[in-house]
């Protein structure tokens, strides 16, 4: 079982950097059989939409997708947690070969009457079209009554990737843009796109623009408002974050509305600042806004890099692998972990497309393997090959990082602590330390035939691995047999 | 008692307290060696569903994906089925592919027995694996009709009888219990001495040690020679209050068509419940209960007597597993816990009477039963009538957190503890380990409350 | 085994009620090698001095003593918790060759000033005596010069019995009483003597005398106060509740201070209300005393009748056994359990003396048996041959009925409920009822010989020992083997 | 590291963390067959000893004492001594009586030996019992000075050597662990196919079921025949690296005496500790480790690795006996939580040494170790340099919640949880369990300090 087989088709989305010449395919639909990372449409729509947390999110459909959505991603809410909520039409035999539309009317009438929602998002599952249901037609006439916007969200599982979940949800946010009013939006004023505020990150981000002197109109998605989305159109810039969940939306707004987006990522030092100062620059007439994000930056980095280099004494040439859902997230994190000394020598994403690709290209040194839509075997392959210390990705990642005794941080949507901004930094440092620096991997089996590099001691925080005296006791009487 | 169907209130399920059909149908091929689960419909199902069982499981979980595209719900999923089961075996070289379809190959109408013949057909490969269909479609029973109906499956499409006749041997059928319950189970039939063939055993698949070299199919499981066997057996075992009145079932197939013995039990959770079970194995081996067992029943008699007033009259909210919500019940009426509320989200209509069944009668009407129900609904029940603590899976802290009572976690899933798979329900050791964490729970929440703080009981 | 032998010595302090003539032996040193239920000299001046919470309690001797004893039993405090700590000198080796003078005065002097005790009792254990440390003159020269009375106590543990200790206990007191000031005493006041406030029962009886208008100056000591002690010579009356625990300090308070006292018991219906009136009868010149106890109790009684008669109905009938302390207290649990139509047919005390029993052989009914300083080999025989269903003792015995499959309610000073008061004898019969009927005891080999009469349906509270349908299986197909 | 010694700070001990050497002496005879220990001094030592232990054990604990009065200690204890002989003899029918020493017939200089002659001199009954003498002064040491003396002493009365060589048996001294652990050890001895005389073995005795007739004294222990066999064996273990540098114990009494070569180890608490208790059997059996507890080590690191975050720098405060804080020690060590305190109300001076041994010597100067200590020092400690949970005996309960940290309840006594007796310590398992508590106790104080609740981890 050591050598794990590759399939043929699958070939083109794996890159040896400085072996092959470079031809990456994605943007593909994942292969049968091939045990893919990726989720589905409805996946991608409800990712985005389901930080709005004083909207209904009712999933139109059998009760799976609702079950497995459930209270499952760590996007915090300062007031209301509707979003934390998991409504289901739970559709039935009778009703798949009767139709849906009555049970969904039904459904979304009362718990709009219970819970009073400012909107509410109904997202079609795989059967939904199929068994025939007009879910816009039900929407449409709900929405009338109630009084509120019922916005459908075309999220059929099967029709296209996770890209087209993002999408989908998208044009339903489009429709709550422009609804509200814009009056009091001056104009140093931005809205934040892709950030979903997971652990709160969202809501550090703010702060930083806020003490720049930029006044933040809407946090799409991120401890989400509907009414604050109402009257996102008028800000003055959209900043996008994430390989292009929002992206979407920001040309829409920019087609329909005028505004221009920028993108940025908050993770790592240099492109958490660099996400400031492109926004300071946008905002040029303004040159107190530049100065002011120059200080935040100063301040903030001084303050975490005491602790900072002492992890990194730990971490300084350890391996790490990365596969993520964005590949916009993996250009962040390769820095990052520059920054702390570590080498990637495998980086990847569900969702990158041929441009994101050449970039990962251009950032990774010489035999760093690039994937795309990557499945267990290859990761397992490729981390054991690579001899990796650090694996970063999410919860169907970590079992089979841990199975080969490699150390694991979480940088999906179900983490629980603030990876973003200067403080995420930090945070993100300590978890990727505390991982690597566990006294466990000793007896990691597939680890012992690294020798003892692997075993090294751990100053700042961990214990070392190996044991000085392991057992032999001093002053004891001799030992015999 | 009061039982109550939740639908008849509410259209929209809030919270659902059950899983879909393909979600157990995966957990039951999982337990078979070397063996792949392939669902069959849209990249999102196989996806999701790993990462729910991984979370509990905390074990990579591959379950392959024909994964449907705009045009496969058009043309039909047959050639997708074909390029997964084709690309299973090159990465995976699995012995038994255990497809189950989901609400969309159903829906589309795809004849998913025909795909797997002409797959046969055409295949003039030696090494071809079993390949079992089972139906699946999510919008059909909970996930527990997915794992018994994958079981089911598994046998009416490969045991076959020899007419061979050695010393006894027993089919198992444990139920969606914890790799530790597997475990115990098969250390159980060791000690009788007797050859047991368990369907489904997931207990080194889904629960393994660390790994030299990455194993495309976790090591464990039935062997697909032992599935083949089992038309052989001297007896079938299944367990479960309620399964025990389905009509279809892998064990009713042996029973039908080879003529092996059924023997339903409850799940052997409690004194009374497993003291059945041991019974049983008693009478089929002829042996005497194994001391280690007399032991282990003595000690904990012992232990519920010590610890009896700790839990007399606690009132207790029971949830998940319709058999397993029932077997708890059985155990907390011999500790005088009173089950004020039995729910789950299942809804096959025997559960109130299985519960009935195992909680004396002076009981009933201190006691709520709802099938087919969701978190919202028991929680406002809960609000309503009072409890002390909750007994279920993880997806019960929300409502243990507004309600302020602790939770007990058992069953699956267990997604905010390590230990889920080492839980243990099973025997007279599982229902010492309910018993313990139970009192202990409740004497922790009255010292904590307590001004004094007392350090004794 | 079945008939465990009983020493011929124990014989004469056994009494079967009806069968032998009543010549009972008590108020005996402990057989060497019988397993006596009681403890020792030590441990009688301990419990009496126990809830004294703003007094230091050092324990002079090697650390057992101190480490049995350290926070072990129920008496509460509403201030001060000094009482719940352990403190020792801890005598070692050298200290027991060279003598422990030195470090008890340097302990004592490092306590006090950490501390800050209204005053201290020092404690001599089994070898203080032996060793020759003239314990009173360390006490004096400390209490010197620290200001604070420190007295100490001569509880050496072989010198007499638990009642000797009572003594000890009540000497040191009896010089802490009358060096307070006594002007706000009014003339209808009282001190409660032998009370220990075990889960708070010394408030709840409080606050009967109060809403009387009885002033009641100190509790003796439950939730002690040395203040309060130093004022009690202030009081009226005395009202003395446990088997003489107290009695000796009240002697010496009448005999010095003129303070006459009653005895009292406040458990059970009757006799707490008795021991209200009593003390309403001693203050006739204020007859609105007498007028407020009546309301007290039928208010009090009334509260709690609709509970314990639902309780009273699934315990008629049954059979207790009472083996306490003192026998005070057994005589009012003869009547509580009464109240609850049980009967008992055994009971016995560590501590009784000869009018005691003979009071105990006249509550008796013909059959029982009556038992002196028992031990686990007399109580086990004893219950199984009577068929005891409900068995009340403390927790050395607790073990025993639980073996052979009896119910049991510890009555003893490490209880956490208040069994004391008209809610007490609430408390108490659920206590009993919790117990009596708890499904546990259909699974106890012991009692399945009694046939089903102990397996009767809980009613009111509790589950039916005997499950309906005991498993099986309703719908299933035939079963078959 | 700071190895601090309490008693340089403060004179008296408060609330202190040790008990007294006749405790020790009563715990290690309950664990011997149809035995009846006798402490010689007041009345109040049997009783409050007896009270402690069955606030733990839950069992009937029937200690006997020789009851001294004013006379005794004047004439001395001889007469009583005798009469508490023939009064157990009479009611009990022992086979064998433990006679410990208090403080006060140590001080007043009672010659017991010399009584024990005079009784089996002047004794013409066949049936006379086995008499061991144990000196225990409780001035001297602690309760585990008292139990290791009695062992040594249960050996030098009774051991003998017949000559006979057999199979190979081994003499098994596992120290004051619980039940559960000593019936894990005889488990593992079995599985290994090993003869093993374990020393003392109160599994059954301490932790039985209920009865059908009083037991004068309860079934089990070891048996006095056996004893009397130890000269014969192959080889003994004595575990407890602390234990490893006393000089005279029942180990080096039979090496010395017998010539049974002595082997000894830490407790096997933690991987590496385990590691060396199978390796040795592996050795004397010339048996590889079972399956079993290979499986068991697997699943316990994949465990450990799956949740090797929740733990890894955990503050941690271990306090309690020293060879069990020792162990702890070790296992904290593996799994990344510091033990910023080990703590040990023991003072024989080996226990810093030990700890060190065990931790790796990059977290020495986050440690402190300390001796003879008692809980009011550990407090003020703790509350100086920070801690996140403790792992110790019930006793530290009350600082557990002054602190707001929580405590992990290992050892002796455990007098506010029901599952005392059924804590395992030792092995794999043992190991698991104590991963499995801490981590989840980990895990659920910051879910219930989380103002969101996460529902998985």
């Amino acid at each position: 079982m050591s050598s794990t087989p590759i399939l043929e088709a699958r070939q083109s989305q794996i890159h040896h950097k400085g072996r092959d010449p470079f031809e990456m395919t994605c943007d593909k639909h994942s292969l049968a059989g091939s045990v893919s990372q990726r989720a589905c449409v409805f996946c991608g729509s409800r990712v985005v939409l389901y930080p709005i947390a004083d909207a209904l999110h009712l999933i139109h459909g059998p009760i799976g997708c609702a079950a497995y959505t459930w209270d499952i991603r760590g996007a915090l809410s300062s007031g209301p947690e509707l979003h934390r909520m998991s409504f289901s039409t739970d559709l039935r035999e009778t009703d798949v070969i009767f139709g849906g539309e009555k049970k969904l009317a039904a459904a979304l009438g009362e718990l709009i009457d219970v819970y009073q929602p400012r909107a509410a998002f109904v997202y079609s599952t795989c059967i939904v079209g199929i068994i025939g249901d007009d879910v816009a037609a039900v929407c449409r006439k709900v929405g009338e009554a109630k009084g509120i916007p019922v916005l459908p969200v075309h999220s059929e599982g099967f029709k296209g990737t996770k890209k087209d979940g993002y999408k989908a949800a998208c044009d339903a946010l489009f429709k709550l843009v422009g609804t509200g009013a814009t009056e009091d939006i001056g104009p140093v004023s931005i809205n934040i796109l892709g950030e979903f505020n997971i652990a709160g990150e969202a809501w550090l981000i703010k702060k930083y623009y806020e003490r720049m002197g930029v006044q933040v109109v809407s946090i799409m998605t991120g401890d989400g408002r509907v009414d604050q989305l109402a009257r996102s159109h008028g800000a003055t810039l959209n900043v996008v974050q994430c390989s292009g969940a929002l992206t979407f939306l920001a040309e829409m707004m920019k087609e329909t509305y005028g505004i221009p987006y920028i993108r940025a990522s908050y993770f790592g030092i240099d492109d958490m600042a660099k996400a400031l100062y492109d926004v300071a620059e946008q905002f040029g007439d303004h040159p107190d806004v530049m100065v002011r994000s120059r200080e935040i930056v100063r301040s903030e980095v001084d303050a975490i890099m005491p602790e900072i280099n002492r992890l990194k004494a730990d971490l300084s040439g350890k391996r790490a692998a990365i596969y993520v859902g964005g590949a916009f997230k993996a250009f962040s994190l390769i820095k990052a972990l520059r920054y702390l000394g570590m080498n990637v020598v495998l980086v990847g994403s569900q969702t990158g497309n041929q441009s994101d690709y050449a970039t990962l290209r251009d950032m990774c040194e010489d035999g760093t393997i690039i994937l795309d839509d990557a499945n267990p075997l290859e990761l397992s392959r490729y981390i054991i090959e690579k001899k990796v210390d650090l694996f970063i990705g999410g919860v169907k990642e970590r079992p089979i990082a841990y199975k080969m005794g490699i150390g694991f941080c979480d940088h999906n949507h179900e983490r629980k602590i603030p990876l973003a901004g200067f403080a995420g930094m930090l945070a993100f440092a300590r978890e990727v330390h505390t991982s690597a620096t566990s006294p466990v991997w000793q007896f990691a089996p597939a680890r012992r035939f690294q020798g003892p590099e692997h075993c090294r001691s751990g100053v700042a925080g961990g214990l070392l691995c190996c044991s000085p005296c392991d057992g032999v006791i001093p002053g004891a009487l001799a030992l015999e047999l | 008692m009061k039982s109550v169907h939740q639908k008849e209130n509410f259209t929209a399920t809030q919270n659902a307290c059950n899983l879909c059909a393909p979600l157990g149908a995966a957990f039951a091929f999982k337990g078979i060696a070397n063996a792949m689960p392939l669902l069959h419909g849209s990249q999102g199902c196989s996806t999701y569903i790993r990462r729910y069982m991984i979370s509990h499981f905390k074990e990579p979980l591959d379950i392959a994906c024909s994964n449907f595209g705009e045009e496969t719900a058009i043309f039909g999923g047959g050639a997708n089925l074909k390029l997964a089961i084709d690309n299973i075996r090159k990465q995976y070289h699995p012995e038994l592919i255990g497809v189950a379809t989901t609400c969309l190959s159903e829906t589309i109408g795809d004849d998913v027995p025909m795909f797997i013949k002409a797959y046969r057909d055409a295949c003039r490969d030696d090494a071809l694996p079993a390949l079992v269909h089972v139906s699946t479609p999510s919008y059909q029973g909970t996930h527990m009709q997915g794992f018994h109906g994958a079981v089911r499956a598994l046998i009416s499409t490969l045991a076959e009888s020899t007419g061979a006749c050695g010393s006894p041997s027993i089919n198992l059928f444990p139920g969606m219990m914890s790799p530790a319950d597997l475990r115990c189970l098969k250390t159980i039939m060791t000690d009788f001495d007797l050859d047991c063939t368990l369907v489904p055993d997931y207990s080194d698949t889904l629960n393994g040690p660390l790994w030299t070299e990455y194993q495309q199919i976790p090591e464990g499981g039935t062997p697909v020679s032992a599935l083949r066997r089992m038309g052989d057996a001297t007896i079938s075992i299944e367990c479960g209050l309620v399964l025990a009145g389905e009509k279809e079932t892998a064990g009713t197939w042996l029973k039908e068509h080879f003529d092996v013995p059924l023997h339903r039990i409850g799940l052997p959770i409690g004194i009374r419940q497993s003291d059945r079970f041991f019974e049983l194995l008693s009478t089929i081996s002829g042996r005497p209960v194994p001391k280690i067992y007399t032991g282990q029943r003595g000690r904990l008699l012992d232990a519920m007597v010590d610890g009896h007033k700790h839990l007399n009259g606690v009132r207790a909210a029971l949830f998940g597993e319709e058999d397993l919500v029932a077997g708890l019940a059985a155990f907390c009426a011999e500790v005088g816990i009173i089950p004020v509320l039995c729910a789950t989200g299942g809804g096959n209509g025997r559960f109130a009477q299985a519960v009935r069944c195992v909680v004396p009668e002076a009981c009933h009407d201190r006691m709520q039963i709802m099938e087919d129900v969701d978190f919202v609904t028991i929680e406002k029940t809960l609000e309503k009538i009072g409890v002390d603590l909750l007994i279920g899976h993880s997806k019960g802290y929300t409502m243990s957190r507004r309600l302020k009572r602790p939770l007990i976690r058992v069953g699956f899933p267990v997604h905010d503890r390590v230990d889920g798979s080492r839980l243990l329900h099973l025997g007279y050791r599982g229902a010492q380990q309910l018993f313990d964490r139970i009192a202990n729970t409740v004497i922790e929440k009255k010292q904590e409350k307590s001004t004094v703080g007392y350090t004794y009981m």
